[in-house]
């Protein structure tokens, strides 16, 4: 069963994928696969400690290791001005190796440059580090005493990085008390972690120019470039940034570590190529985490369950460093977007954010900056909500759905939502799972004493940061790019700002270009991930590849179509305004005989252009009007053992509207694996630290990743409300179900504890979480 | 982790010896578990290397120790720190000297353990028992040295 | 120490560190990349090869001398001829790929699975997988792909789809 | 990660394996299947002098199955178990069960049953399943061969009676009657992890369904896998009810002394003992054609 498009009808083909031939034949093309004469490794001294001084480092029984080059440390670094590393929002900067103390444990304190991966590491366990153990703040709560000063390098002392606030705080409040009905729970959506199956690394020298030869695991290679430019002082044209083919990224790769600087340093003081490959308890230590947000979520209704008002305040957890990966203006990413798909006439959202003695990130994992929390904490809220008013949460949500007529719909916290139909998604959902039948059998079940659950998510996502006026990182305006060359015979290549790590976009930019110009996808190369020759861009991560390149991606071909219009004009014979573009051909107006396709003009724009300017291609660059909202609609089915605790997700459907569709078999793909991470942080996965700072969840053993046997058989659906606003009418994918799914999940296990009484528990819901919550409700109730 | 325990030895000879000799870097030193060699700094500080393994986990940790003896001569903190297996272990114990009247001493102890890094995480439950019973094993052989 | 491994029908004779793991050996020293290396726990399997026809071994927690002497199969061996083998075609055509990192050790996993079972079930399939992590796929479509590839290798020979 | 180095000693005989592990005493370790070891190894954990990899020893690639004993040598890997072709007879079925949920499918092709009781984790699968089966430990010494049982085999965790210099060779599992049945319950957090919980049990009835006898073992419940005596002697001569089994289900939860771990509390851990203790025997019972 072979899946073909038809090269004149490119989008809505399930078209099969046309990177994967080097894939399945092992010729992918990762960091790590790559080798230099002379390449050196680099392995990275740890700390042991949470917080400590450090006394003394001593590197001489490492330099004695056969084969160790160099070692360097933060004082070095320091001397060479490249102490510290500027984190992408622009608030704070981090420390590259440990100056003068160690901040979170695992944090990298000595570089050892050796001649093999073995002679590194070897090099790296012989360095004696003397610590001088200091007091450990473990948690922001701790933090907010300020008993301990993290950070006095900072010129405020205090432990608060900042308060951000939107909505409007007085008008919520006199909302919330004059309200009926009013619930208030904290919601912890705990610490995670991305963990790509390939970790992060790069490969990092000098050629004979002096030119920075740089590869490197990078979600956002342009901004790197710029980035590595700043702190080390590099003029940027002397630095060549290379992402490679990635083995997922999601939001991991996209901030600057400091095994990357120290690479770049140990080329440039060795002189010989330097290879960095993390290892896995390295990558969950101290790469980007994700959430660790406790949210007080706090929802006013009437008493027949109209919302009047919401109030979320935030406590974040930072770690060491505000390393959290937002676009500067919105130090809490877009949490705004936390009054979901709901009609609040009045919200207000608050997050402080603490330094910790943990681990430096807060990046937006799989999702559009803090949006999965917020979506999190209002799904949650809802139900909590519909529990409270004794109301069908199905009903619930139904009675307060912003309606397909109040679109663009201006929501209380300042966004302009562009389009949907939640009502239809719903209803979509409900009759495609059955609800009906699920709902008798769930009260058969009850009647018999069984737990079972039926839990929804009916969430909205903002993504496709962003329009200029609202969204930067380190100033850059968070635009998106292309350039598309046509081929005298009429194959191409589309170059873009963006960087798959497993999206597809080899097949799905081939695919737009295709549609536009009425070409064959095939013969549309797409290269990404070069800052020598892609135009530049600000990445992938937050959804934003559809929704901004390859919204610049379909205006560029728009520009060549505007182009060899003329030289069609000139084919055809006719003036330039009597030609139209028509069923993916030009033709003259109203004479259907009278045609030119693509491949004839893309043949003549070189060898019969006329008057024209030769060649056929474009650039643009495309700053989006505004975000995108996509939505849609969840629904989890799951009984749960009253004897182990044991959670089993026997159906799960998600009805998705992420828009136009471009290829029907990716969206599906990614909605599959965003379903699978939603899954993992329900139920197994957290990065957990104890009271003394300790990180307990190192390497996959304790750092669960579901493999098939716990991964649910995933359903899926579809409703297609176009935007408005996006040249095609594409909204972004990739990270709806990682953000849409964990209330499902959660809200389907509290509907099955709710006969005994259950309001919440936190996430992951292990075993023994789920077991104690029934042992205690039981106990209450006897 | 934090690893905490307690007992306590009974000594049959009085509370000043046993003072003598737990303030004696060298005699403390020598009663660790499994030591392999003791250097003496001064009169409160030594380094010691010890043995540490269980199954397939085997190695050597170097401990630095310092001694605290309280004015009272009846009471002693001592504060180890050491690493191996590129993690690190501090230990805290303190000792009571309690007079019997009887001619022996009750020696009263506590100890701490706090293991960080890839012994703790992936070693865990490797090394959790074996940490605990160092300090324990350190004042039984007190007992031992003195009673023979 | 001298190691002498075949490895896709070709022989690999190399001066080794005893400490090399066969990861690393496949990878650095014959440069067979496609074998990938995820973990240092042996949970994610992006490092499994098929060790003498049959069984899959995660190469990253065996060391190279241990296969010495033995036959080993790595992705780059599984096409014959500039064919793809059914197990590549089914990834291919079901989108059993995203990031592709832990392709090869699902598409060699899954061989060793149909040497065993010609004919899995989804359960025995899904069984059969559950030492091989992915985080792009969900695993719904490595499930089918491998469905198609057993349907495929049980037809006779000369038969299409 | 990349283990220290070390030096790699292939055996091609026992003979010569005991040689080197005679020669190397406390420096050597035996290199079966390793997949506890090389991990081990590579987070420089364990650093061991020389390896003796003894891999190559086709005579110890055995499973044999006689009218008295299935004898499992030590390089018969846990994927062997899982496929023989008598692992489907019922008399088989706590082996049957505990061979599809050791560690994780890849793993078995390479982990041996041996290994893993040599490895004594306390949260192992084949110790818990050797201590229902009353399993004995074939350990080469200077003396020559011994047949340890299951009980003093393991000692503590991580170390059993193989002392330095010595090896195991294999493993001996008593053949159970036709009237024996067993089952293995494991609670993991997935495929791949370590036991939360997990419990082995085995009972033969006699002709009038009474319980000759019972094998009842607890993973994850203490410093190693733990025979649960009490609950064995509470079943044996008794004709199977729910009562039966709820006392025997107490008796595992009093005798579950587990560590808390990120797997979980010692309260759940000690009821998932009871639980899974009382769906073994009711498994077990069910294959034996008793509901009780």
């Amino acid at each position: 069963m072979s899946i073909q498009a038809k090269p004149l009808h490119s989008v809505g083909v399930p078209m099969k994928r046309k990177e994967d031939p080097r894939f399945i034949q092992g010729k992918g093309h990762y960091v790590d696969d790559l080798s230099f004469p002379g390449m050196l490794y680099l392995s990275l001294v740890r700390s042991t400690y949470p917080h400590a001084e450090i006394k003394n480092i001593d590197i001489s029984e490492a330099m004695k290791v056969p084969g160790v080059k160099a070692v360097i440390t933060g004082k070095d670094l320091e001397a060479a001005g490249l102490g510290w590393l500027p984190t992408f929002h622009g608030f704070d900067k981090q420390m590259v190796l440990a100056i003068g103390k160690v901040l979170f444990q695992y944090q990298e304190v000595a570089a050892v440059f050796a001649e093999t991966r073995a002679a590194a590491i070897d090099g790296a366990e012989a360095v004696q580090v003397d610590y001088a153990p200091l007091p450990v703040v473990a948690d922001p709560f701790t933090s907010k005493t300020d008993k301990v000063l993290l950070r006095p390098d900072r010129e405020a002392k205090t432990n608060h990085i900042f308060h951000w606030e939107v909505g409007d705080k007085e008008g919520t409040a006199r909302a919330m008390a004059s309200s009926p009905k009013r619930i208030k729970q904290r919601l912890w959506f705990q610490r995670c972690h991305p963990a790509p199956l390939e970790p992060c690394g790069c490969v990092a020298y000098f050629d004979a120019m002096g030119r920075l030869q740089f590869h490197v695991t990078s979600q956002a290679p342009h901004v790197y470039r710029t980035a590595l430019s700043l702190v080390t002082g590099i003029p940027e044209d002397k630095i060549h940034v290379m992402s490679p083919d990635l083995g997922g990224g999601f939001g991991n790769k996209v901030p600057v570590y400091p095994g990357y600087v120290c690479a770049i340093v140990g080329a440039l003081k060795i002189g010989r190529p330097v290879k960095w490959i993390e290892t896995r308890t390295e990558n969950l230590t101290s790469t980007g985490f994700a959430r660790d947000y406790h949210m007080d979520v706090e929802i006013g209704a009437t008493a027949d369950g109209q919302v009047t008002a919401l109030h979320v305040a935030t406590t974040a957890d930072h770690g060491a460093f505000d390393a959290a990966a937002d676009p500067s203006k919105y130090p809490a990413g877009i949490f705004g977007i936390v009054t979901g798909s709901y009609t609040f006439p009045v919200a207000h959202a608050e997050v402080d954010a603490y330094f910790t003695n943990k681990a430096p990130g807060g990046i937006a994992y799989r999702c559009s900056f803090r949006v999965t929390e917020a979506s999190y904490a209002i799904e949650r809220g809802m139900d909590i909500l519909a529990d409270e008013l004794g109301m069908d949460a199905v009903e619930l949500r139904k009675k307060n759905f912003i309606r397909k007529d109040q679109f663009p719909y201006p929501s209380a916290l300042g966004f302009t939502y562009d389009s949907g139909d939640y009502h239809k998604t719903l209803d979509v959902a409900l009759e495609k799972i059955g609800y009906t039948a699920l709902l008798k059998e769930q009260a058969e079940k009850r009647a018999r004493g069984e737990l079972m659950g039926i839990g929804f998510s009916t969430f909205t996502e903002v993504v496709g940061a962003g329009p200029s006026k609202h969204f930067d990182i380190l100033g850059i305006k968070m635009f998106d790019s292309a350039e598309i060359r046509i081929h005298p015979t009429g194959s191409g290549i589309v170059r873009a700002g963006t960087k798959s790590q497993g999206q597809g976009h080899e097949t799905t930019w081939a695919q737009i270009v295709a549609e536009e110009l009425g070409l064959d996808p095939q013969n549309i190369m797409v290269e990404e991930g070069d800052t020598d020759t892609a135009p530049y861009g600000l990445g992938t991560y937050a959804s934003r590849s559809t929704p901004v390149a390859g919204a610049a991606i379909t205006m560029a071909a728009r520009r060549i179509r505007e182009k060899a219009r003329k030289i069609a004009a000139h084919l055809l014979e006719v003036g330039e305004g009597d030609v139209e573009w028509t069923d993916y051909k030009f033709q003259v107006k109203g004479v259907p005989s009278k045609t030119v396709t693509m491949k004839q003009v893309a043949f003549a724009a070189y060898t019969d252009m006329a008057q024209n300017e030769p060649g056929l291609e474009a650039t643009y660059y495309y700053d989006p009007p505004n975000m995108t909202y996509p939505n849609g609609a969840y629904v989890a089915v799951v009984d749960v053992d009253r004897d182990t605790g044991e959670t089993k997700v026997r159906r799960f459907l998600a009805v998705d509207d992420c828009g136009i569709v471009i290829n029907p078999m990716i969206v599906e793909g990614q909605i599959h694996g965003g379903l699978t991470e939603g899954f993992a942080m329900a139920f197994i996965q957290e990065i957990q630290y104890d009271a003394e700072g300790n990180n307990l969840n190192t390497n996959f053993t304790d750092y669960l990743v579901p493999t098939t046997l716990e991964t649910p058989h995933w359903e899926t659906a579809n409703t297609v409300t176009a935007s408005p606003h996006h040249p095609m009418g594409a909204k972004g994918v990739g990270e709806s179900p990682n953000v849409g799914s964990p209330a499902a999940f959660v809200n389907a296990v509290i509907d099955a504890l709710s006969p005994l009484g259950v309001r919440h528990i936190d996430m992951p819901l292990t075993r023994d979480k789920v077991w104690r919550a029934i042992r205690d409700a039981e106990a209450k109730k006897a | 982790m934090n690893l905490q325990n307690s007992g306590e030895e009974k000594i049959p000879v009085g509370p000043d010896t046993v003072w003598t000799f737990v303030t004696d870097p060298e005699k403390v030193g020598r009663c660790f578990p499994e030591v392999v060699d003791v250097t003496v700094q001064d009169a409160t500080h030594f380094e010691a290397v010890v043995k540490v393994g269980v199954g397939p986990v085997r190695g050597k940790f170097n401990m630095r120790v310092e001694l605290l003896p309280a004015a009272s001569k009846r009471h002693i903190d001592m504060k180890m720190s050491g690493g191996g297996f590129g993690s690190t272990v501090d230990l805290t114990a303190g000792a009571d000297l309690v007079d019997a009247g009887d001619g022996t001493t009750l020696l009263k102890w506590s100890g701490q353990a706090e293991a960080r890094g890839p012994i703790a995480a992936v070693g865990g439950r490797v090394l959790d028992s074996q940490a605990q019973k160092l300090i324990g094993q350190a004042f039984g052989n007190v007992r031992q040295q003195l009673t023979a | 120490m001298k190691v002498h491994i075949k490895i896709n029908g070709v022989d690999y004779e190399k001066d080794v560190e005893p400490r090399t793991l066969l990861a690393y050996f496949l990878r650095e020293d014959c440069g067979l990349t496609g074998t990938h290396v995820g973990c240092d726990t042996s949970s994610c399997g992006c490092c499994v090869v098929v060790m003498d026809g049959t069984r899959a071994v995660k190469s990253c927690s065996m060391f190279a001398a241990q296969a010495s002497g033995h036959e080993i199969l790595t992705v780059e061996g599984l096409a014959a001829g500039g064919t793809l083998h059914p197990l590549q075609q089914g990834f291919w055509d079901q989108h059993g790929l995203q990031c592709g990192y832990c392709t090869p050790g699902m598409l060699l996993t899954s061989y060793a699975l149909l040497k065993h079972q010609a004919a899995p079930t989804e359960a025995d399939i899904r069984e059969g997988l559950a030492g091989n992590l992915c985080r792009c796929t969900g695993y719904n479509n490595i499930v089918k792909a491998v469905q198609q590839a057993a349907a495929t290798l049980g037809q006779p020979v000369g038969a299409t789809t | 990660m990349i283990p220290a180095a070390f030096d790699y000693l292939r055996a091609h005989s026992t003979d010569e394996a005991f040689a080197y592990l005679q020669q190397h005493g406390a420096e050597a370790r035996v290199l079966a299947g390793g997949q506890s070891l090389i991990p081990a190894m590579r987070f420089r954990l364990a650093r061991p002098a020389v390896l003796v990899d003894i891999n190559e020893l086709k005579d110890l690639d055995y499973l044999r199955i006689s009218d008295q004993v299935l004898a499992i040598g030590a390089i018969a890997r846990d994927s062997d178990v899982e496929r023989a072709p008598w692992i489907g007879e019922r008399r088989w079925t706590l082996i049957h069960d505990a061979s599809r949920v050791v560690a994780d499918p890849v793993v078995r092709q390479m982990g041996t049953v041996v290994g893993s009781l040599c490895h004594n984790d306390p949260a192992g699968d084949w110790t818990a399943v050797a201590l229902a089966s009353r399993a004995t430990v074939v350990v080469r010494g200077k003396a020559g061969a011994r047949r340890v049982p299951i009980d003093e085999f393991l000692v503590d965790s991580y170390t059993t009676a193989v002392g330095e210099g010595e090896m195991a060779m294999g493993a001996e599992f008593p053949a159970p009657d036709d009237r024996t049945a067993g089952s293995y319950q494991k609670v993991e957090r997935k495929v791949g992890d370590f036991a939360t919980a997990a419990a082995a049990v085995q009972v033969s009835l006699n002709a009038d369904g009474t319980v000759r006898t019972a094998g009842v073992a607890l993973s994850a419940a203490g410093a190693c896998a733990v025979r649960v005596n009490a609950a064995e002697e509470l079943l044996a001569g008794q004709k199977p009810s729910a009562e039966l089994i709820r006392a025997a289900s107490n008796a595992a939860w009093q005798r579950s002394a587990p560590q808390a771990d990120l797997r979980g509390t010692v309260q759940f851990k000690k009821h998932l003992a009871g639980v899974l203790v009382a769906r073994g025997l009711r498994q077990a019972l069910a294959r034996l054609g008793v509901q009780a």
